[in-house]
């Protein structure tokens, strides 16, 4: 991407509106709730000026079935929340992963269970964010470490929504969506914007809305008042998207919502690696914390350790291949994460009992500090 | 069916799903005839629901239809009238969708007079998971979940409507379906947020449990029950304890939400 | 009124036989035989319609296949 | 290690610190140089505890938060008691005329600076302005167009030459001790 913005200060939620509003978001329905309150003020501000629609809804429950409404009338539509909200949209995210209705839900965490802290960061939605809702379904997950890759993993979310047809969640923390940096943004015209697939009337004589005309388990959609009318419906449906209680038809859709994103691994999976060619430890991180996982390995190396950052842009669908194609030099990993030790699971699943895979966690309201991420290390290294 | 009415129904989904005398499908039948006497164009027509019996109507019906979340019909209805405001939005919903687990967006949805009709299939009880009751249940009343007696008192939802802001307010009933067409046809018609309370029967479950009788006693109730606005108000609270009091409650020309936010859009742009 | 033949047509495959299109037919048209409406006293029929639309089940048309007019 | 400057300016709610953080980093920024702002504050949007940390630096900035600050304003003496043992070797605290003087290792200079915005100014609430004026001059971590450009920028319309006057007062409130 070529750069032509003059560098300007910008703050993490702010770039996700400018980051969405480049993608093609032209509604947004949200419910304040910190730390992610500023994302729905600007969307306020900035949405009518580019002929969007913005609504500020009752709950967050209504956020979530609004943005679902608006992106069925052919509009890219976002919401944004914190954990409590994310909770109440869960059973509406749900839905939209069935009825593959794209859209993307921000999730900029907050510290606790429950209220907890509202002005304090956490990366404990990571579960939440793959299993909140009920049933069987996959997601998508991105997680943004800087202010600048808010902008730009925004766009990617609603790319990968509308290409595939299922809602996708940016996962934020309070510090990347309150941190301000300096950024520069692309020139509008070199943005890649992908938008859903429509189904070509000159081959199809019958439009099933839930028909995998292509093979690759996406449907083509077509937007409510287009003049073909269809069903959409939160039930177990046909291709036809008509209520169906048969095992067969049952089991074909939930395999084919897995299927779109199983067989689109390298499409989706996205990460950075930094050090891991040589490294006997690599850190495994995302979102704020992989910043202090960054600077711990540049002032380790610089002592010659041998340690390496392994940061996740994508959180889900998980990247097991990242963590299996690890270097043969690779004998332990730690898992930094501001919770109280979630993605390790998956991460120990991922090893299979090739790497000691051990956790950094800090739940306390704090971002772990490259102190703790240098210390830890040394202490893996001591006793390795 | 009527061939003329065939084009708005999912012939193949029928016979439907609701019970023998279940007043849902004379609803039903008026929205459509609704429909058809004011010739609305069918492509931008929208049908969205919740859960529940009522909410099964949309499968039915050849229009875009959304069967949504329970309670939550009039979010999405809101996304996508606020998205394209040139689709002709209406929400089919229950007592129970409407006024218990939706009764947060009901309100608001009222409030913001956004250009929805709104008809509420209020049945007295919760249907598909066999009888429970609900907001609207009215106190006394026997229910799966008030083997007892109902101690709630019921939301008058006519009042609820107009309190919180809606600008077309009537009820009707599955007994009187020439005026409830009339009024559906008015809501339709109506530039705003419209609602129209439908008294229907469930002889399944609350005829049963109250002991009702059959669907045909359950209609002579509604009968001999019901009273015209213009007759009610002459009438004492006493006489009208348990009276349905049917017809046009209220009617406003009010500022409509995706109109006004038409003109936000005039001010961010000019503003430029 | 023209003279056009009076029809009333009602599905018996889709009825239900919940019976209110006898109950409250105001003329007694219909009769319940094996607990679905027949049409017994076609004469008397005065194209109120209430009967249809009253039918939950769209099970009834009164003027038969060419009547638009409802 | 690369050149990283860090400031943490603490005091209340309501102080505007968090927007002199913004001032400071937006300066930085437009002297060329990188710069990231975050801040830690209660759930009170006035009167709570509030800091706002600026990281400057000329390299790509990775943690983003502030642990050893060059400069430390504090303008409560809540704040500088939960701050002050917490600086860099070579780090600066700088105090409002009104809080106590710390028993602290590190340099301490202490400046009328609520005192300034009220009675020179004629209002209290740019006291954030005055501090802005007084960190540039005296520890020129951004230069004085910067962050007369990033006042202008940042402050509501219609105070823009209330604010100057607190910046220039800031400035020789620091030209005063540098």
């Amino acid at each position: 991407m070529t750069m032509t913005s003059k560098p300007r200060l910008m703050q993490g939620n702010e770039a996700c509106v400018e980051g969405a509003i480049a993608a093609g978001m032209r509604f947004y329905a949200g419910y304040p709730i910190t730390p992610s309150t500023e994302i729905a003020e600007i969307a306020a501000e900035r949405l009518p000026k580019v002929g969007g629609k913005f609504i500020q809804m009752e709950d967050e429950i209504a956020s979530m079935g609004a943005v679902i409404g608006a992106s069925l009338a052919g509009l890219k539509a976002m919401t944004a929340t914190s954990g409590p909200g994310f909770s109440l949209k869960q059973e509406n995210l749900g839905f939209a992963c069935l009825t593959e209705v794209p859209c993307v839900v921000v999730d900029v965490q907050r510290g606790g269970p429950s209220t907890g802290q509202p002005t304090m960061p956490a990366q404990g939605d990571v579960m939440q964010a793959r299993w909140g809702t009920h049933g069987d379904h996959p997601i998508i997950t991105l997680s943004p470490s800087y202010v600048r890759e808010v902008f730009d993993m925004t766009i990617r979310a609603f790319n990968l929504s509308e290409k595939y047809r299922v809602p996708c969640i940016l996962l934020m923390d309070e510090v990347v969506g309150h941190l301000r940096e300096r950024v520069e943004l692309p020139d509008p015209a070199s943005i890649k914007v992908i938008n859903r697939k429509r189904p070509d009337f000159s081959k199809i004589e019958q439009y099933n809305p839930y028909q995998d005309y292509d093979g690759d388990g996406v449907p083509p959609m077509v937007n409510f008042g287009e003049g073909v009318p269809y069903h959409v419906t939160g039930l177990i449906h046909d291709i036809t998207g008509f209520p169906s209680t048969s095992p067969a038809v049952t089991e074909y859709l939930i395999s084919r919502l897995m299927r779109k994103i199983n067989d689109n691994l390298d499409d989706i999976i996205d990460y950075e690696k930094l050090y891991t060619e040589d490294a006997e430890t690599v850190v495994v991180s995302f979102g704020s914390t992989a910043r202090s996982a960054i600077r711990a390995a540049k002032i380790l190396r610089k002592e010659g350790e041998k340690v390496g950052v392994l940061r996740l842009k994508t959180i889900w669908p998980f990247p097991h291949k990242a963590i299996q194609e690890l270097a043969p030099t690779t004998k332990n990993i730690i898992v930094a994460e501001m919770n109280y030790g979630q993605l390790i699971e998956v991460v120990e699943a991922s090893a299979k009992g090739r790497f000691n895979v051990i956790g950094l966690n800090k739940f306390n309201g704090e971002l772990i500090s490259p102190d703790e991420v240098i210390a830890k290390v040394r202490e893996v290294n001591k006793n390795a | 069916m009527r061939k003329n009415l065939e084009k708005y129904f999912r012939i193949d989904k029928l016979p439907h799903i609701w019970c023998p005398g279940c007043g849902h499908g004379i609803i039903t039948g008026a929205v459509v005839r609704a429909i058809d006497n004011l010739k609305l164009d069918k492509d931008k027509i929208c049908i969205v629901s919740g859960i529940g019996c009522s909410s099964r109507a949309p499968g039915y019906l050849n229009f875009n239809t959304l069967h949504t979340t329970h309670g939550r019909a009039l979010a999405f209805a809101t996304g996508l009238k606020l998205a394209n405001p040139d689709l002709k939005v209406i929400v089919l919903t229950g007592d129970g969708d409407c006024t218990a687990i939706g009764g947060n967006h009901f309100i608001h949805a009222c409030r913001r007079n956004i250009d929805i009709t709104t008809v509420v299939f209020n049945n007295s009880i919760y249907g598909m998971t066999s009888g429970q009751y609900s907001p609207m249940t009215p106190a006394g009343a026997y229910a799966t979940t008030a083997p007892y007696g109902n101690i709630d008192r019921n939301f008058d939802l006519c009042k609820l409507a107009q309190a919180s802001g809606a600008t077309y307010v009537a009820r009707g009933t599955v007994y009187h379906v020439p005026q409830l067409i009339k009024i559906i046809e008015k809501a339709l018609q109506h530039k705003g947020f419209s609602v129209v309370e439908t008294v229907s029967i469930c002889p399944t479950y609350f005829g049963r449990k109250n002991k009702m009788g059959s669907p045909v006693k359950m209609m002579e109730m509604l009968r001999d029950n019901s009273v015209t606005v213009k007759a009610a108000e002459k009438m004492s609270r006493e006489e009208l304890a348990n009276k349905i009091v049917i017809g046009e409650f209220y009617e406003e020309n009010a500022p409509e939400y995706t109109e006004e936010y038409k003109k936000i859009i005039q001010k961010a742009q000019g503003e430029e | 009124m023209t003279e056009k033949k009076l029809e009333i047509m009602v599905k018996e495959k889709v009825c239900k036989g919940c019976g209110i299109c006898v109950a409250f037919c105001p003329k007694k048209v219909f009769s319940l035989e094996n607990g679905k409406p027949v049409v017994v006293n076609l004469e008397a029929c005065i194209k109120c319609k209430l009967c249809e639309l009253r039918c939950p089940d769209f099970a009834i048309v009164v003027g038969g296949d060419d009547d638009n007019d409802q | 290690m690369e050149e990283r400057l860090e400031i943490r300016l603490s005091g209340s709610g309501g102080q505007g610190l968090i927007l002199a953080g913004i001032i400071l980093a937006e300066a930085a920024i437009l002297d060329g140089k990188n710069a990231v702002q975050s801040q830690s504050y209660g759930p009170e949007a006035r009167g709570g505890a509030s800091r706002a940390e600026v990281v400057i630096s000329d390299e790509e900035i990775d943690y983003p938060k502030v642990t050893k600050p060059q400069v430390l304003l504090a303008l409560t003496n809540e704040a500088l008691n939960k701050f002050k043992d917490n600086l860099a070797s070579d780090g600066i605290i700088i105090i409002d005329s009104s809080i106590n003087k710390p028993d602290t290792p590190y340099k301490v200079i202490q400046l009328p600076i609520i005192e300034t915005a009220r009675d020179r100014i004629g209002k209290s609430m740019v006291a954030n302005i005055v501090a802005v004026g007084v960190i540039t001059a005296l520890t020129k971590v951004v230069s004085r167009e910067a962050v007369e450009k990033a006042v202008l920028n940042r402050v509501p319309k219609g105070t823009e030459e209330l604010n100057k006057k607190a910046l220039y007062a800031g400035f020789e409130l620091g030209e005063q001790l540098s």
